[in-house]
């Protein structure tokens, strides 16, 4: 089946993303937007858009019912979901299925199979793979839970079964601590995800983060695409990812890899997804979870394997067998991506949505950005509060972080605080230039302290008086201001609009 | 013409003229250097000092009175300082003993009130909480004193910079 | 020995594109310009920046005596020529290396060597390597002319052996044409180049323009990096090159390329170079010349080697070893690059300089753009006329294609004229989809007439009337003109400009 | 609000109103359409029209009075056809029976004068030559004539837009 239009159930960058791919295939794209995303690049973009609701992703992004309408009524053979909203939800695919539209992305059944942490856990043994001791039910009672913890060993992590983003998640050094944690994560979770179900799973010392991507097509092929190492996070959020880890080498790859693909056949995985593990110290690896969509980080496999993820995952949802065998996919160089957020590093990573009233993007050799805002666009405060992914490319780990530094330095974003200043941090920190990470790294770096100011040397202290000084008075006697206007014109307009409201 | 500012902590005074096409002549604390600015487009500045190149890019914050240049990869925030600007008068409105206005930092939906007008407080104590992106902030006082008024409600979507109580 | 400071003696992409690599590995950049350059981003993104004259190159980019009095002055260890300019002028280097300042390139005896054609035809020889029949020294009369033609059989091609750019180029279909050709190639080589020594040589037909990338240290290595098929050409400027060629196999490919390294080493050559072949219809190859210098289309060599050139001839530069082997070089996927020009296609192709008044660039998935213009730049009148080069990376040729298709789709570039149509008018060209292209490929699509238009579909028309319309309305309302003013307020502008200038 | 223009070699007449925030109701040569126009930054329109998306980008050309849009990859050229308009104003001046002026349509430098002041002219024929990035190209007379004044010299540099002749 040829795809000939394909609505693209997501916003910002990886909407647009999309409709770069399709454009590339001659795929006619829908867009669909929010209230607050009328002026998005992904609508600006696409060749048809259509109004969604309020700005609240469950008037808009989260509306299945209405997306789908859209996509019946556009005559659009298939959906692609991007991350996050209605990506991983297994009621919409079988919608989909239902209304003759291709979601472009795994079964339900294998979303479902996989979507709950306790039934995953059962595949993964199904599949012969290693996970971390522990249940692999819900824990009926804390005297379960007890007996689970004393069997597996102190310390030990409870988890939602449906969980994610750390919600219904305790780690526990003793017994003692357990009841207490039990009841408050099972009601944690009940509250976040409406299913109370927890388990218990021996906890891994200072694990690194390392994922497999897999792509299957619909005829029974499976490959995986080498590993990402995701250990850079805050709060189980990921902020700085890589290709290939600095630890994983072409034995450990293998088994991981297949480990990964014998857990997406048994499951009756198709399309793009990826299989998550924590890495021990000892060179162990333990199934985590598996996310059953494209991710964010996708653009570092793209870098060092040279494919297409996107083109790849409309290539299986047109049926087609995969063109590629196992031994033609091959890693070079090393690519990172940064995940580049609006929050205020300085003030607790408060989230500072808001006009971007300055930009100046990086470019050049080596440098990807994916990016779905522009100099004038106002972030909207209803969504995750990324702005884009910067990724460098090059031919070793120690040059990649050399070339995202330079980049930094090109790039500017006004108007909103960014976390640009957090990724100069890291990269210059000797633990991450020496690979030295695991998923409590970053925590630590941050609870070190504020970053060591470097001493500012006086000309460029000069320099910023004097630039400060001359914008100002070109301000001043400029009779019609730039676009926008100049600070004085805006200190006008503020004045002016106070008098007004007042 | 003269400028007085706030920069990095420290505060300049600079007299500025325009000797040519771009050239400035400038006397900063005291110190003369000349100076010479191209401006690439609106707010983007290519400063050459004694032969060393800087980018001077103005952050613009539509909202809000604080300003900032970015030179190279450092940002520095700075205030006008003129007495007779109209930025610096706007700005000294909300200092001293008066009554100070507390304002949302960002834009957001207030999700709780912490203090009721007449209520005292103290400096740093929370007084509202706003969320944005799923994260919520509590808004503090800026200094001791009685809620005056309460401008905003659980429930308001609110803008950057929009007044939200008056601490008296 | 490390290099510290590096003076760029360039301007526009390839400047730029030299400080980011600069950057990456610490090393302090010095630009240099010219008056019309100030606003230049080279100078913008360098550390230091000197003012080198008037806009001709024979008052900045020529005078090699005043960047060589900057270098020294500033304290730079090293002069990075770029391309064009001083980069192959071997008087040039020799003063670096009296004046202690490393020239970043070979060094001047292997320019010398090689920079004439007929002296490269000689060392072609000695390296033992196919060249085109013909001569090898300059003609010393007609007679000998005629005599050579007799041996290697008509038609023949007459060339200048200092030349470039087509100049004192002549092509000879029989001996009565030869007489005058002689003269008048002779005089217009002594007129461009100061030498009218001309020599001749079989003329290929229908020749495919086939190049060796090839990168030597200074302790006998050499290397050849793949080649780039450069056969797109109007007036033998390049205008399209990619990399691999479509019709270079391994084995072709591995005899070019030691073809390559042995005129290298015959020369003494150091750092990166190209040498340049002819490929017949029978895929025989023949030498053409060697450039002794970084070529313009080196990014598609990077994109599918996964190598950086400019780092690398920083290594060579620095002394070090080359720490590739040839078994080490491996081409991944495709690349294709467009030279973006300020020139009118619908208008015999004439320099459109100028202020690029819009300016919006494409990016996404395997887009790099090397560029050294912005929204707001003149283009000045003096130099070459190229803005920039967008290149594409895909997986394969027809990926390629498309994604560069795409990306001048997103490309818009206002206030001037372009030749981004030129660009997609071939990409869509059957005999470029599918590789049928020689050197005169170009020339033969250009004289079959105008592009075909397109039928424009109505919607398109009638969106363009309606955004027009919408734009005039709200520049005519707006009492406060966008920067740079709408249409409207440009108009009355332009009218009191006039009466003040009447 | 009326526009009239010519785009795309067509004349056509606009009726526009706004209707609500980035919506407009138009008239287009008699039919009714429903546009909504979001202006992302000065010049560059996202246009949704029945569900199809446009990118919509005016073309600022700063010295001459051919205006153009670009809608997706294709470019049209307009000119504002109101007879009220400053623009059509100025140009009307350059049209009919009366003495037209030559202009540069590029910056450069005059390189040779192909006429002397008085001489006959025909329509087509090459009256100045302008270099610009070692590229020639001659400048035509529109129309038959005399060269009734020489604006420039050989070696002059010349801007966009400058006058260089005018043929009577």
């Amino acid at each position: 089946m040829e795809i000939k239009k394909i609505l693209i159930a997501n916003r910002g960058e990886i909407a647009l993303r999309v409709e770069r791919a399709c454009r590339e295939r001659g795929i006619a794209t829908v867009a669909v937007y929010s209230d607050v995303d009328r002026a998005g690049l992904h609508v600006l973009e696409a060749d048809e858009a259509y109004r969604l609701g309020a700005a609240a992703a469950t008037e808009s992004y989260l509306r299945g019912d209405k997306i789908l309408e859209i996509a019946k009524q556009t005559g659009a053979d298939a959906i692609h979901p991007g991350y996050g909203f209605l990506s991983e939800n297994a009621d919409f695919a079988d919608a989909c299925e239902r209304a003759g539209v291709k979601f472009i992305g795994p079964p339900a059944s294998a979303m479902r199979a996989l979507g709950s942490k306790t039934r995953a856990r059962q595949a993964a043994d199904a599949a012969g793979m290693p996970r971390t001791p522990g249940s692999t039910t819900g824990l009926a009672s804390v005297e379960e839970a007890l007996e689970v913890a004393e069997k597996i060993g102190y310390p030990v992590m409870l988890k939602a079964a449906a969980g994610g983003g750390g919600k219904g998640m305790r780690a526990i050094a003793k017994p003692e601590e357990l009841p207490g944690a039990f009841e408050s994560a099972k009601s944690e979770a009940e509250r976040a995800f409406g299913s109370g179900e927890v388990y218990l799973e021996k906890l891994i010392e200072q694990p690194r983060h390392v994922e497999i991507q897999v792509l299957a097509d619909e005829h029974g092929n499976c490959l995986y695409l080498g590993e990402r190492e995701c250990s850079v996070q805050r709060r189980h959020q990921k902020v700085i990812e890589e290709a290939p880890s600095a630890v994983v080498g072409a034995e450990l790859r293998r088994r991981m890899g297949e480990a990964a693909v014998r857990l997406a056949q048994t499951a009756g995985y198709t399309n793009a997804g990826t299989v998550e593990f924590l890495l021990d110290k000892d060179g162990n690896f333990y199934f985590l979870e598996m996310n059953t969509r494209l991710q964010v980080e996708h653009p570092v496999t793209e870098l060092v394997t040279g494919l297409d993820l996107v083109h790849l995952q409309i290539d299986v949802a047109e049926g087609k067998p995969l063109a590629l065998r196992q031994e033609d996919v091959t890693l070079r160089g090393h690519a990172i991506e940064c995940r580049v957020y609006a929050e205020d590093p300085e003030n607790q990573f408060f989230p500072s949505p808001g006009k971007i009233t300055r930009l100046l993007q990086p470019g050049g050799p080596g440098i990807r950005e994916d990016c779905g805002v522009y100099e004038g666009w106002t972030v909207p405060m209803d969504y995750d509060p990324m702005l884009s992914k910067l990724i460098a490319y090059a031919p070793t780990r120690e040059m990649a972080i050399a070339r995202l530094l330079r980049a930094l330095d090109e790039y500017v974003i006004g108007g909103i605080r960014s976390n640009l200043g957090l990724f100069r941090r890291i990269l210059q920190d000797e633990d991450f230039r020496r690979a030295a990470i695991d998923t409590g790294y970053l925590d630590r770096l941050l609870s070190s302290g504020p970053a060591r100011e470097c001493e500012r040397e006086p000309e460029v202290k000069l320099a910023a008086a004097l630039g400060a000084a001359v914008l100002e008075t070109r301000r001043t006697v400029s009779t019609n201001g730039a676009s926008g206007g100049g600070p004085a014109e805006r200190a006008w307009k503020l004045a002016a609009r106070r008098e007004a409201t007042r | 013409m003269k400028v007085y500012l706030e920069i990095a902590g420290e505060r300049r005074e600079i007299q500025l003229e325009r000797a040519a096409d771009g050239l400035y002549r400038a006397v900063l604390d005291g110190r003369a250097v000349e100076v010479h600015a191209e401006e690439l487009r609106p707010g983007v500045l290519s400063l050459l000092m004694d032969g060393r190149a800087y980018r001077v890019v103005a952050e613009e914050t539509v909202e809000s009175e604080d300003w900032a240049v970015h030179v190279g990869r450092e940002r520095f925030a700075y205030r006008m300082d003129d007495p007779r600007s109209l930025r610096s008068r706007l700005r000294a409105n909300e200092h001293g003993d008066g009554p100070r206005t507390l304002k949302a930092s960002m834009p957001g939906r207030v999700v709780r009130v912490l203090a009721a007008e007449g209520d005292a407080v103290t400096v740093g104590q929370g007084v509202l909480v706003i969320e944005a992106m799923k994260m919520q902030n509590e808004v503090k006082s800026p200094k001791d004193g009685v809620v005056a008024r309460l401008l905003a409600a659980p429930g308001d979507a609110v803008g950057a910079g929009q007044d939200l109580a008056v601490i008296e």
